[in-house]
């Protein structure tokens, strides 16, 4: 009968109490598709009662378009339903799981408060069509955030509603397109950097701009004298982001600026990277024209394992007449939604923003106050810096300067033991840390991206050095621990060209 | 008060043994790659910081008051189990990232697996990804989809469907690139008006738009529209707000929709104000390439056993960049679990009763209403949960008064349909009783005198 | 360097489907004692604002009665201490994790929304001494819940007071002793069978009776013949366990009690098992005087780890002027609390009872209703009757004969194996259930005590059996899997005896 | 309506299928053993099921309204961090029972070491359970514990121990076997008066039971009589209402106390109109083997690696019966792991904060009444948050004055003792902040007039 499976968990024991927080054994259930259980007849629901008749739908609505069959949707009683998700739930690692230096997104703890706070029946069942007069409070919440925004990022006005940061950019790309046509100016190009982020690339699309690359320099950042032969009046915006996606404050952007200005351009700044800069510089002040801030970054509201998010947009005045409608204003003591503005490149999305994202946003900014979000960014940037001194050496670091929130290594030195990105992130699973972004910015080859993020204490920092040390070693002595990772997960390695050459995105009866 | 210290923490020891191993001073010397003259040299103008028990305070003075709500529109008040928001609060789900490394992101895998599944079996569609920002944006992504595949410019879009989900077309839409032609719906019935329709309806349309249940509440016919959009090589494209209503009503995969793209608030997410909702996304086999948004995929590991990752990332911008279907990157993922808990937890019959409980509940309210003066309905049409109100007095002023009586009593269509300047829109849920129904209609006939 | 180990998951795979839902490798983290983390100075707290004058307390107090030094208490960032505890409970198992067939627990599944409505403001926020004309809607709930119980039990009157089963039992026993010194009467033994749970034993003694074993019959309850000759003028009280802890319905019950009370006895029954009965038969129509109930079990409240529970005390009148106080009472439309009763036994707790606990029983009462109750009685005692039938010829049934709520096995078929009852209950760990109740009852050698209550469907029953199935095969074929087992949890088997020969009960420093 | 089905999974299937491999036909047979006649033949007399959403309606509808509070006396309103709720919320630890199987509870074992562990630097002494139900039976306990160690009779208790503490040891005490003399109060100090205890403290003294902070909020002074406790061969019993005292005062433990019994609710429990709370029970190590109450102990697996058990259970019911130190099985885990998680956020100087503000405040409290006319503090003495006030108008009428300002002004002490029946015990904690304090000192004025 069946097969042993033999676990290696060596490294476990090896490096003892020097590692204190390790991982161990953990007993997971299997657990079935949704589809796969239940029973006929079972439910696991409870409606309010009837008080009105109840009258077949057939006697108001002609059958030929109703309903005539159901394929699938599963019949639980309440407990198997909780079971599954509570199962699959501990299939995840999450903030509160452990240390996850996901470079880029901003992996910081996400306050309990806030989430409580967001739940309120005040704000979670509202209406977004109630009176304005019974939603002064509401509109108070969004106008004081978009000042907070605005102040945090030096610029003049901000609008909430992009749900996320790509939404941001398209939102600002929108507004920049707008300008321009007002001005009666065509422009095609965009020009963005070859360390952006992939939204930045499809945003300019989408915005129908023709996206121009700027190589950046050996250091890591755009060359001014590139943006000097680029720029012209072809071009709509620069879109980059400070600090760039490799962590390095982009030294140049004050004289960028001026040169894209003098061209008639506009600087878009993408500022998800904002954690780095709170209270230490304003974008406003760098020449920047507009930038969408990622409030599930920056603004420690959750990730959701994908959402939802939210990405206001700041701007200069002079993209004012532009704001996505409607506008959240005060007049007086009175704060209402202006919709009556003609220039507006209309909406982006429905109603007003993630609103109940932007609650647990505005909460955070009025928990930290202006020194808690100034020493945010300092203890990041300090937390960065600790980790890519105590690891180069160890891992090969492309730009060897310091770096902002964030600093990007490479496999470089591991590749002689044929070792890889991906094994050193499977690795890390292992034991018990999310492994950082893999290959990404595409400029660095393998690319491992590392933001440990202001939460983070020296102790839980020094932990994941000393296993990335750790890991460096196995590389040399045991390089199989690494392409056999993961192995204490509930599944291993995963065939992804199995997944995309013959996709099943969906269960179909027993079949799947 | 320096109570934000605990989400930062670092004590003043950690800071100077990390300065040391980095080889600098003080922490202004990690920022100097910020031009001197840029660094702040003052505080931030904001607030000084709350304590805990302070912020909870002032946000819940923040909070507005509780009504009785006959409002819908595109966000409806519908009962959400317990279970939704209990399960969807464990944090392993919500304070995860997007699942990169699917070795440890089985949980939100399986559960988008699953919800990908729901969707399709929903809407009657073949795929479904893994959601979009809302109904709206998702509508507008279907539009750009359309024009990729069929590579035309025209997009034809019935006036009935909801406004704003029209203004974010038209924001998505390149000026350029296509056009928007509205098709008019018939005055006595509410409803899409078929021949304009066929009027435009040429081989240089890329799609057709509508919404069912329509703007108005009202269950549009569009079999006989599909034939002819396909037959002109146009796509079918239809959107929804009230997901619900597909308890009852034919799966537009079943009549023949190309697109699917709609609103999912009604399964299990709260109103919130206006979001974050979850944007439905669902299409045809054939078309998976072009699909914008995160799919995720069944596949297995080393050891053979069944697992889930995201696939078919060529589509996206993170690999496609320029080029990509969609610059979507971070989606709904969280509503997209409530909205497949809230499915699993209510099955085929408890989703066909809360239906046909809102269908029941609405008609209930026609019946009500019909006797009193001064009002009737605008549109003898079938309808879901909601329905269009004419009534003889000014609108505003009926809506303020109910008002005063804690009645959010409907939402005035003058500001959407210039011509419908004397109507309302009604919407009726399960969650309003009978007796707040016959208040409503009380208070109505009153406001109607 | 470090050793490895190998861990055999051979069935997990070797029966393969047709035991569908499986445990599987999981990733646990490793987590140090919150003692052995934290730095000075570090904070996860946020206290109210200051707003009155910050005094030092010697100003107020004398310093000799003033504290001086801390020894322990940790400091940590809020994030660190939520990963504490979130990793904490990753390494427990709940009734939301899978099967808990622990008999004589009745671990059902407790309802989420009953877990809401108990931390509502209006409940959770309300401090005890509230006047009663502001907590008229708490007192009804009380009132309600007990005419509700009172009438499922087929009692009298009902004392919400006692905070778990066995303070409920003092509270019985107490008022036994006092309606017996009303009469002038001093008794000193109370019998008790030979299967009762330990709490009726200790009770006894607390309540300053003697105890007298009772021995229960080759089918597991009490032998009319040894009451006659045992029951006298000394006897205070009979303490019977109905449904007894064997799962069976003590039969003579009625003749029992007309014997007793012949003689000037009460008969106490410990209700603990009422999941079995609900709708189906009044224990007060069976001769019963007294009877505790534990909400905790069939009232599906949570078990909490270990409390909190609740053990309401329903009575026959003649008790009635002994409840003890206040009793919760109605006058016209007023509920008030009743401290003027002079006879009253006192109180057993602090204000009135576990009132959380209680606000959970009684939402769960609404929601089931009459045939709710019933139906959950009628489906725990099938799935005992179903699991009992489909497993006896594997595993010893020491009392073949129809069950109630639970059925107890014994490991004599497998001790030629040499495997013991442990040996059963650890392997079921492997495969992600919670092991039933061993070793007890006392009076069965080896006793597995097994309750899968109603909420589990019969497929999780099936997949249960399947594997009880599966271990009777593996302690034939490779018991060595039993005895090594449990071996996919953070911990294998613990050394208790150490633990109790040299009792380290708190952390003392890194000496620990 | 069947929604309890919900909660119940069996089909008509599974039943039929279920009962014919049980053998027999219908689900009564499964009930033969009991008599037929006493079978019920109707349902129970119970109202009908109510559906989830009417539930919520229904228990809304009975919650009490939020008030001003200055209520003390045993329940107290602190405030209570986010986490600790959102943490005990984790099913993993609120579905569980109690640990008895260690290897799938190590989480809960953990915590209760931890417990254990704080409870120890909280009060000062050597070991602790695992928690008892409340302040009051832990008392008690602590009570027969101290006759069980010393084979005596008699017990001495201040009057100023809570009353209804008194009360439950009362109850718990077996006339025949234990015997009490209640100390009085010096009345110009609202303390213990030594001099009387000293006389009652002989030979034949098992327990001297002292509160501190006592029920008047007086911090005592017992130093002095510990010694002579012990001299003549009695242990000294520390009882508390008020765990936060402990964050500024000197531990019993530091003391001299042999047994510290008090109440938790202060670490992070709401008041929940009394429970649950938390039975706080510590002594010193000699004593473990006459402890009531579970414990948890750190050994070893067969690995060698660390993890925690239940331990010395040899003095407990489910093994001792009969012989057990106390028949407490289900205790309150839940509630311990609050306060551990309440402790382990605080930490030390949060503890110590906290206290002091509470201190401060109820020393604001004082001073600002101190220019009232009709009132005055009635004890002098130090107090921590909890003052008598002497009233020179009927309490009952003040009170009722003040609650009709939306104010629960303080507790009455005429029915707890009879010579205080102009005095209100009033408590301000850190939740009440200065406006409410000066709003109710203006309105406790006003009703003085
Ligand atoms: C640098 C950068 N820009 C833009 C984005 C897109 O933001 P969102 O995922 O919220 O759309 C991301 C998110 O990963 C990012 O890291
Ligand atoms: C039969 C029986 N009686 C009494 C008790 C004691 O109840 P509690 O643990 O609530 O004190 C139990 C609990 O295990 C029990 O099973």
């Amino acid at each position: 009968m069946g097969r042993k499976i033999t676990i290696c968990i060596k490294v476990t024991y090896a490096e003892g109490d020097k590692m204190r927080r390790r991982t161990d054994r953990g007993l997971i259930q299997d657990e079935p598709l949704i589809f796969e259980q239940g029973r006929k007849g079972r439910k696991g629901y409870s409606l309010p009662q009837w008080d009105v008749e109840r009258i077949e739908a057939d006697h108001f609505i002609p059958s030929s378009l109703l309903r005539n069959h159901w394929e699938g949707l599963p019949q639980l009683s309440e407990m198997d339903v909780v079971r599954h998700f509570t199962r699959l739930s501990q299939w995840n690692y999450g903030v509160d799981s452990g240390l996850y230096p996901l470079g880029s997104c901003t992996m910081k703890y996400n306050p309990k408060v806030n989430e409580e706070i967001a739940r309120m029946a005040g704000f979670s069942n509202l209406h977004p069509y109630t009176p304005e007069d019974l939603t002064q409070g509401v509109l108070r919440l969004m106008f004081e955030l978009q000042n907070f925004l605005a102040e945090i990022v030096g610029m003049d006005q901000v609008t909430l509603q992009p749900a996320a940061g790509a939404q941001g950019e398209l939102t600002g790309m929108m507004m920049i397109r707008a300008c321009l046509q007002a001005r009666q100016e065509r422009r095609k190009k965009v020009l963005i950097p070859d360390t952006a982020h992939g939204t930045n690339c499809s945003t300019s699309t989408i915005a129908s701009y023709q996206m121009i690359e700027v190589k950046s320099n050996e250091s890591g950042i755009i060359p001014l004298e590139r943006i000097v032969e680029l720029m012209d009046e072809e071009v709509a915006a620069l879109m980059v982001t400070n600090p760039n996606t490799l962590g390095i404050f982009e030294e140049n952007l004050v004289s960028i600026a001026e040169i894209v200005h003098k061209k008639g351009g506009f600087v878009y700044c993408d500022g998800a990277n904002l954690n780095a800069l709170m209270g230490m510089v304003k974008l406003g002040d760098l020449g920047v024209d507009v930038v969408h801030i990622n409030l599930h970054k920056t603004f420690s509201t959750p990730h959701g394992g994908g959402g939802p998010g939210a990405g206001p947009v700041a701007i200069k005045k002079e993209l004012s007449p532009f704001l996505p409608i409607p506008v959240v204003e005060k007049q007086g003591e009175i704060y209402h939604l202006n919709y009556n503005r003609p220039q507006s490149i209309g909406k982006v999305k429905n109603f007003y923003g993630n609103f109940g994202v932007l609650v647990k946003a505005y909460a955070y900014i009025l928990s930290m106050g202006p020194e808690g979000l100034k020493r945010a960014s300092e203890m990041a940037v300090l937390n960065a810096n600790y980790l890519m001194k105590r690891l180069k050496g160890y891992y090969h670091l492309p730009y060897a300067k310091p770096c902002m929130h964030e600093c990007v290594f490479t496999d470089r030195f591991q590749e002689k033991h044929h070792i890889s990105t991906l094994d050193i992130a499977k690795r890390l699973i292992d034991y018990g840390f999310h492994p950082p972004t893999i290959y990404f910015p595409l400029v660095v080859k393998g690319a491992l991206m590392m933001e440990p993020t202001e939460s983070e204490s020296k102790e839980n920092i020094d932990q994941f050095i000393e296993t990335m040390i750790g890991i460096a070693k196995e590389a040399e002595e045991d390089p199989d621990l690494l392409r056999q990772a993961p192995q204490r997960v509930k599944v291993r390695r995963l065939d992804e060209v199995l997944a995309a050459r013959k996709p099943r995105l969906r269960w179909k009866g027993t079949g799947s | 008060m320096q109570d934000y210290l605990r989400y930062i923490p670092h004590t003043e020891e950690d800071i100077q043994e990390m300065l040391n191993v980095i080889g600098v001073k003080r922490i202004e010397d990690l920022f100097q790659t910020i031009p001197e003259r840029y660094r702040l040299s003052k505080p931030l103008n904001l607030p000084e910081p709350l304590s805990e028990p302070g912020l909870i305070r002032h946000l819940s003075e923040l909070q507005a008051p509780r009504m009785s709500q006959f409002l819908g529109g595109g966000a409806y008040h519908h009962f959400i189990p317990t279970i939704v928001s209990n399960l969807v609060s464990r944090s392993e789900f919500y304070t995860a990232y997007t699942p990169y490394q699917p070795e440890i992101s089985q949980g939100t895998l399986q559960a988008i697996f699953e919800y990908q599944t729901l969707v399709c079996q929903l809407t009657g569609m073949e795929v479904s990804n893994a959601s979009l920002y809302d109904g709206a944006s998702s509508l507008a992504e279907a539009v750009l989809m359309a024009s990729r595949i069929t590579g035309k410019k025209k997009i034809l879009i019935s006036q009935t469907v909801h406004p704003e989900y029209r203004q974010v077309i038209q924001t998505y839409m390149d000026p350029n690139q296509q056009e928007i032609q509205l098709i008019p719906y018939k005055k006595e019935e509410g409803r899409i008006d078929e021949k304009i329709l066929f009027d435009y309806l040429q081989e240089d349309v890329s799609a057709v738009v509508i919404q069912n249940p329509n703007f108005f509440g009202v269950v549009e016919n569009f079999q006989p529209i599909v034939e002819r959009v396909h037959d002109s090589g146009g796509l079918m494209i239809v959107g929804f707000t009230e997901a619900l209503a597909y308890g009852i009503l034919k799966p537009p995969g079943d009549l023949g929709a190309d697109i699917v793209a709609g609103e999912g608030q009604s399964l299990g997410i709260p109103m919130s104000y206006g979001g974050p909702y979850l944007g439905i996304f669902a299409t045809r086999e054939r078309f998976i390439r072009n699909m914008p948004g995160r799919l995720v995929g069944e596949t297995i590991d080393m050891e053979g056993k069944r697992g889930f990752v995201l696939t078919l990332a060529t589509r996206e911008q993170h690999i496609r960049r320029e080029r990509a279907t969609s610059n979507i990157c971070t989606n709904e993922g969280l509503c997209a679990l409530m909205a497949t808990i809230f499915l699993s937890c209510l099955g085929k019959e408890g989703l066909k009763e809360l239906a046909l409980m809102n269908l029941s509940k609405a008609e209930y309210a026609k019946r009500t209403i019909s006797k009193i003066q001064g009002c009737r309905l605008a549109f003898p049409s079938p309808t879901f949960n909601e329905f269009v109100l004419q009534v003889e007095k000014e609108p505003a002023r009926i809506l303020e008064k109910l008002k005063k009586e804690g009645i959010l009593g409907g939402i005035s269509l003058a500001k959407f349909y210039s011509e419908l300047d004397h109507h309302l829109l009604i919407t009726v849920t399960e969650m309003n009783k009978k007796e707040e129904i016959d208040h409503w209609a009380e208070r109505l006939q009153y406001a109607l005198r």
